[in-house]
């Protein structure tokens, strides 16, 4: 992927990197709608929970990491394991379950990791992963790291114990951590209004003594703002920082789910406010953009889509006679 | 030979975090008040002085995230020790033991181990009621990707902890509340010990009985009472209850024909159960009455003192137990 | 039989009661009676009895032989035979 | 049909949002769909144009099912119609049947591959199983299999031990309805000579009364089920014998003198080997002779029970080593320190029930040995030698045989022969 940060290469022009976070937004949307259809056709199972419409979120977020950073993030994973740089093959054969999947067949959508760019998993229990990433942020801390771990979850982990104790600790501590709160407005099929006493979610991290602000999560350019200001906020040494992402997913929550929980009115609002338009919108304006290099763009995902299909279709299963892997490290450490 | 000193299962345990701590930057302890009050059961006493706030973590009262936490330190590179105050107050990082310590290894696709020690206190017999009680140690075996230590000699809660630090995987170390103040002599250069395999405190040849943790006095208690009615007890202390040394427990009973399972948790699905299956699956031929277990009556545990000691494994239970599989 | 020191009717008694005793141990004199007969009230078969007499042999003086073994059939004729000047 | 679920196996079509002939883009909702736990909306992963519709509104079809072809153009009629969705990967389920349903097979006989299933989806019913089982009873079949015998209750390591030791369970069942124990076993091998056992140290054996008493009634009960006794007696003069036996002993301090038994047992050995065919074991319905003499002594045990240990090779032992070692096997005995091959290894028994006062003993055999002697209590009785009366002491000598193994002219031959031993107590 292209958001990886590389700082040591040129720098981008400000038009390329915004063609770059297209291109990034582009490959998650188009990426997920290809698994709806693989998972139609019994290719991919297990669950599946769809990021579209929220890919301004993890792009815009990751941008403004380094390339050293941590990322802890959830079931609804593969726009930040995709923006993050996580080679889209091993994603989609991890979706097959296949033995060139990130995390070996053995995790699959819910459970992306990839150690070598600082992803350490998709994690399936509401708020589970918050304390891993104060954890992370603790080892930097003590071993005198300059990383900021980025924390992923939603509104519904708001109301977890786990997302009130790891606040509490990470600003206790001053522990760089960046939290993430992707407010998508619904915990499943409840809507916030109706999970939350107070619905305003930075004002609730505020009242740990962490700086916090509401981003309008649907404008990958705002997004990636205020990220940068966060994580510069954070290395400093300020203590950990908390951002509210104001986002909405178009798809219902999970493959199986009739969505009866939402009006179609509702949906069709917020889909005008679709990140991708917006942003091919801006471009255009600005004459960044033609019709052909977009078709160009599209196609170009497109075969990157088609061709981590077929690898992971002809990709070979884990043994069975290694099912047993991986419960107990396999190398005691010297 | 070498020179030996008095000690305390208590002072054995803090020795050796204080050995672990001066042997690795990397390890550091944290808990409820494991720093200026000294822990609650006083293991961690001085350790703040010596080491300092960095590195000796009083945490507030939020079990979830500081064992999240201490998950996160151990990936990313520290050595942590997670000091949980009692066994009880464990279930409410279950999640993170569960979800994040056990499992993340094998979800990762072997990519990101957890080199985590957690302990904690278990155990009754302290007219602490219901709810500081538990015996869990028996469902923490039960969750592949964990390893369940329950040192109960003061050589293995001086040499337990640093072959735990050792391990890259995330080992759970139940301690029991009534063994702290147990008193002994230990080598002076005691130091860490294996943590695989089982042993026999007792040799015999009449029966096994088979225990762990705070109830390995009570059987070699037991042990005692059987011998003056010349019935000789094997008294295997499992020192493991994850991964379980069969190999142990059936040598055991392939001496003595006659098992007698000891466990301070209860009895419906406990360890004992699977302790009892696993002698059908390798021994059965060589039992000669059926395997008996001596475990915690079914209910919480009282508070009032007859009512708690009836509830727990005693000696003279377990060697009517012994007596019963010698018909 | 030489003339050797007899027992006293007590020292007599305590050495039958010795002897029995190693071969059935739990053998109650009290409820047994001096002229029960041990060979059929104590079941000591020919082998038991040849035990008894070598025990019996062991006291000081004591010579017998098989044709003494009619003498030694219960408490009483035992006594009587272990106190008789031989 | 999509998948919208990994447990979705099927649904049901409830409506269909488009027609023939209507244009359709990637993503349109074009039906909805009932998946049993939701009705959920099915997009179109094609763009084109809405040929044929397959599948009518209220049909449950499985997942994979081609529902609506599309075409670039309008509906061609006639055309063979263009599958919509991706083909879905569908292996042919194997036929799943419930436990009951296959408990029921398996206890009937029944292949359940050869059976037509009336349920729900073709699944096979108990009664579609118990019709195929009354159809093949109707028709000649093979014999039912014999009922399995009777359960015998016993612990896994008794049940090893058994197999060991070469001792039968169903020989040990104990009346107190407890689980037959390796004790158990142990004290019948003691018993019974069974086949010859691993050699074996000298070792404790606890010989519990009521374990005891179970296991004598087992074999007891088994001897006089499986063995034909016939019963001998004869009356032998032992004037000579014990004249013999009083004269050595007057020289002998009281450890090395003799017993009668002694004698008898002597005799019986040497009469065991002049007639083979009454020293030796009954296995598998024939008889195998043992080439020495190890007699089984009966021996009653202080508070209960009774055990016979072999005194090896006893035709060979001159009378004093016969005493000596008899003296030893009857301690070892009865402080329960038997060697496993006395436990095991006669091949003839004697009891010598005389001791406690009866005059004729008409023993049971020990399975799987072929004969018992007894002997009774040496009385005085009037006996006519040379014409004249006079007072002799006498015993009885008995033997219970196995008829399968001899006939009583055997029997009664082995009996003279121990009559005439006797009457040449030097010879002993």
């Amino acid at each position: 992927m292209t958001t990886k940060p590389a700082a040591h290469k040129r720098r981008a022009t400000r038009e390329e990197h915004r063609l770059g976070l297209l291109r990034t937004m582009t490959t998650i949307r188009r990426f997920e709608e290809a698994c709806v259809e693989l998972y139609s056709a019994t290719r991919i199972r297990g669950f599946l929970h769809l990021y579209v419409g929220e890919e301004a979120v993890a792009t815009g977020v990751l941008a403004a990491l380094g390339p050293d950073d941590a990322v802890v993030s959830t079931y609804r994973e593969h726009g930040h394991a995709l923006a993050r740089g996580v080679p889209m093959d091993a994603v989609m054969a991890e979706m097959f379950g296949k033995q060139t999947g990130c995390s070996r067949g053995r995790g699959g959508s819910m459970h992306l990791f990839d150690k070598s760019v600082g992803l350490i998993g998709g994690n399936a229990i509401v708020g589970g992963g918050i304390p891993l990433a104060v954890g992370l942020a603790l080892a930097d801390r003590m071993q005198d790291r300059g990383r900021v771990t980025a924390c992923f979850f939603g509104d519904g982990a708001a109301a977890e114990g786990e997302f009130h104790e790891s606040l509490n600790l990470a600003s206790l501590w001053r522990l760089p951590v960046l939290f993430c709160c992707e407010n998508n407005l619904y915990a499943m099929g409840t809507a916030i209004a109706k999970e939350h006493a107070r619905t305003n979610l930075a004002a609730r991290a505020s009242s740990y003594g962490i700086e916090s602000a509401a981003v309008d999560g649907m404008d990958v350019l705002a997004v990636e703002e205020a990220a940068r200001e966060a994580v510069r906020g954070i290395r400093a040494g300020g203590g950990p920082r908390f951002l509210e992402l104001d986002t909405y997913r178009f798809r219902a929550h999970s493959m199986y789910d009739s969505d009866r929980y939402r009006n179609k009115a509702e949906i069709s609002t917020w889909k005008e406010r679709d990140p991708i338009d917006a942003l091919v919108t801006a471009l255009r304006a600005e004459g960044h953009l033609t019709e052909e290099s977009l078709a160009h763009l599209e196609s170009d995902i497109g075969e990157q889509i088609a061709r981590a299909v077929a690898a992971a279709e002809a990709a070979p299963l884990e043994p069975v006679e290694d099912l047993t892997r991986f419960v107990c490290s396999e190398e005691v450490e010297a | 030979m070498s020179e030996t000193l008095e000690t305390t299962y208590r002072d054995a345990l803090r020795d050796a975090i204080r050995e672990a701590m001066r042997a690795d930057d990397r390890v550091f302890l944290m808990g409820e008040d494991v720093g200026d009050y000294g822990g609650c059961f006083a293991v961690s006493l001085g350790l703040l002085e010596e080491f300092g706030p960095e590195r000796v973590r009083d945490t507030p009262l939020s079990e979830s995230a500081f064992v999240g936490a201490d998950i996160g330190a151990a990936i990313g590179g520290m050595r942590p020790i997670v000091e949980i105050m009692t066994v009880n107050f464990s279930l409410l990082a279950l999640d993170q033991i569960m979800n994040n310590a056990a499992s993340l290894l094998h979800m990762s696709g072997g990519q990101f181990n957890v080199p985590l020690v957690i302990r904690m206190t278990t155990g009754a017999g302290r007219q602490l009621a219901a709810q500081h009680s538990h015996s869990l140690e028996g469902w923490y075996a039960h969750i592949p990707g964990l390893r369940v230590v329950t040192p109960a000699t003061l050589e293995d809660a001086r040499g337990m902890l640093a072959t735990a630090l050792r391990d890259p995987d995330p080992v759970l170390m139940f301690e029991h509340g009534s063994l702290y103040p147990m008193k002994g002599t230990l080598a002076t250069d005691a130091g860490a010990v294996d943590i695989d395999h089982a042993a026999v405190r007792r040799p015999g040849t009449d029966v096994s009985l088979i225990t762990y943790g705070g109830s390995l006095g009570k059987a070699l208690a037991a042990a005692a009472l059987l011998d003056q009615d010349g019935v000789s007890a094997d008294v295997i202390d499992l020192r493991t209850l994850r991964p379980l040394d069969d190999t142990a427990i059936v040598e055991s009973v392939r001496r003595t024909h006659h098992a007698v399972i000891v466990d301070e948790g209860w009895r419906s699905g406990g360890i004992s159960a699977e302790i009892s299956a696993r002698i059908m699956e390798e021994a059965l031929y060589d039992l000669d009455a059926p395997v008996e277990r001596v475990c915690t009556a079914e209910v919480p545990l009282p508070y009032a003192k007859h009512l708690e000691e009836a509830a727990l494994p005693q000696p003279p239970g377990i060697a009517a137990a012994a007596l019963r599989t010698l018909g | 039989m030489t003339d050797h020191t007899t027992l006293s009717p007590d020292e007599a008694r305590a050495a039958v009661q010795g002897a029995i005793r190693k071969i059935v141990p739990d053998a109650d004199f009290d409820s047994l009676g001096d002229d029960a007969t041990f060979r059929s009230e104590l079941e000591l078969d020919s082998l038991d009895f040849l035990t008894f007499v070598e025990l019996l042999s062991t006291a000081p003086g004591a010579r017998i032989d098989e044709s003494d073994y009619p003498d030694l059939v219960s408490m009483a004729t035992s006594i009587a035979f272990l106190t008789r000047p031989h | 049909m999509p998948s919208l679920g990994a447990d979705m196996d099927e649904g049901t079509l409830l409506e269909w949002l488009v027609k023939p002939g209507d244009a359709v883009h990637k993503g349109d909702i074009v039906a909805v769909v009932d998946t049993a736990k939701a009705a959920v909306e099915v997009e179109s992963f094609v763009e084109g144009v809405v040929q044929h519709l397959l599948v009518e509104p209220g049909t449950t079809v499985p997942v994979g099912e081609v529902m609506a072809t599309f075409g670039e153009t309008g509906p061609a009629p006639g055309g063979a119609p263009a599958p919509a969705v991706v083909p879905v990967e569908r292996h042919p389920a194997p036929p799943v049947h419930s436990p009951l349903v296959r408990r029921e097979a398996e206890r009937r006989g029944v292949d359940l591959a050869q059976v037509v299933g009336t349920g729900p989806g073709g699944t096979i019913t108990r009664d579609d199983v118990t019709r195929a089982a009354e159809a093949a009873s109707a028709l000649p079949t093979h014999p039912r299999p014999v009922a399995r015998p009777t359960r015998i209750s016993a612990t896994p390591y008794a049940r090893r031990l058994a197999e060991e030791l070469g001792v039968d369970l169903a020989t040990l069942v104990r009346s107190d309805g407890e689980p037959i124990r390796a004790e158990d076993v142990r004290t019948a091998a003691s018993g019974a000579a069974a086949v010859p056992p691993t050699p074996e140290p000298e070792v404790a054996h606890v010989f519990r009364p009521d374990a005891m008493r179970a296991a004598i009634a087992a074999l007891m009960t088994r001897s006089k089920r499986e063995i034909p006794h016939y019963y001998l007696a004869t009356t032998v003069d032992l004037t000579r014998a014990l004249d013999w036996m009083h004269d050595r002993n007057r020289t002998l301090p009281v450890t090395e003198r003799l017993v009668p038994a002694a004698l008898l047992l002597k005799a019986t050995a040497l009469a065991a080997q002049a007639n083979p065919t009454l020293n030796g074991l009954w296995i598998d319905g024939s008889f195998v002779p043992s080439k020495e003499v190890h007699l089984g002594i009966a021996i009653s045990l202080r508070g209960g029970g009774l055990v016979a240990p072999a005194l090896h090779d006893a035709a060979n032992l001159s009378v004093a080593d016969l005493m000596a070692q008899m003296r030893d096997l009857v301690t070892r005995s009865r402080n329960g320190r038997l060697r496993g091959s006395e436990l095991s290894d006669p091949t003839l028994t004697v009891t010598n029930l005389g001791e406690q006062g009866v005059e004729v003993v008409h023993g049971v055999i020990y399975p799987p040995q072929v004969a018992l002697v007894g002997f009774g209590r040496v009385v005085e009785r009037p006996w006519a030698v040379d014409g004249l009366i006079g007072v002799r002491p006498v015993t009885s000598v008995t033997l219970a045989g196995d008829h399968r193994a001899t006939d009583g002219f055997t029997g009664s031959r082995f009996l003279a022969a121990i009559d005439q031993r006797l009457q040449q107590p030097e010879e002993l």
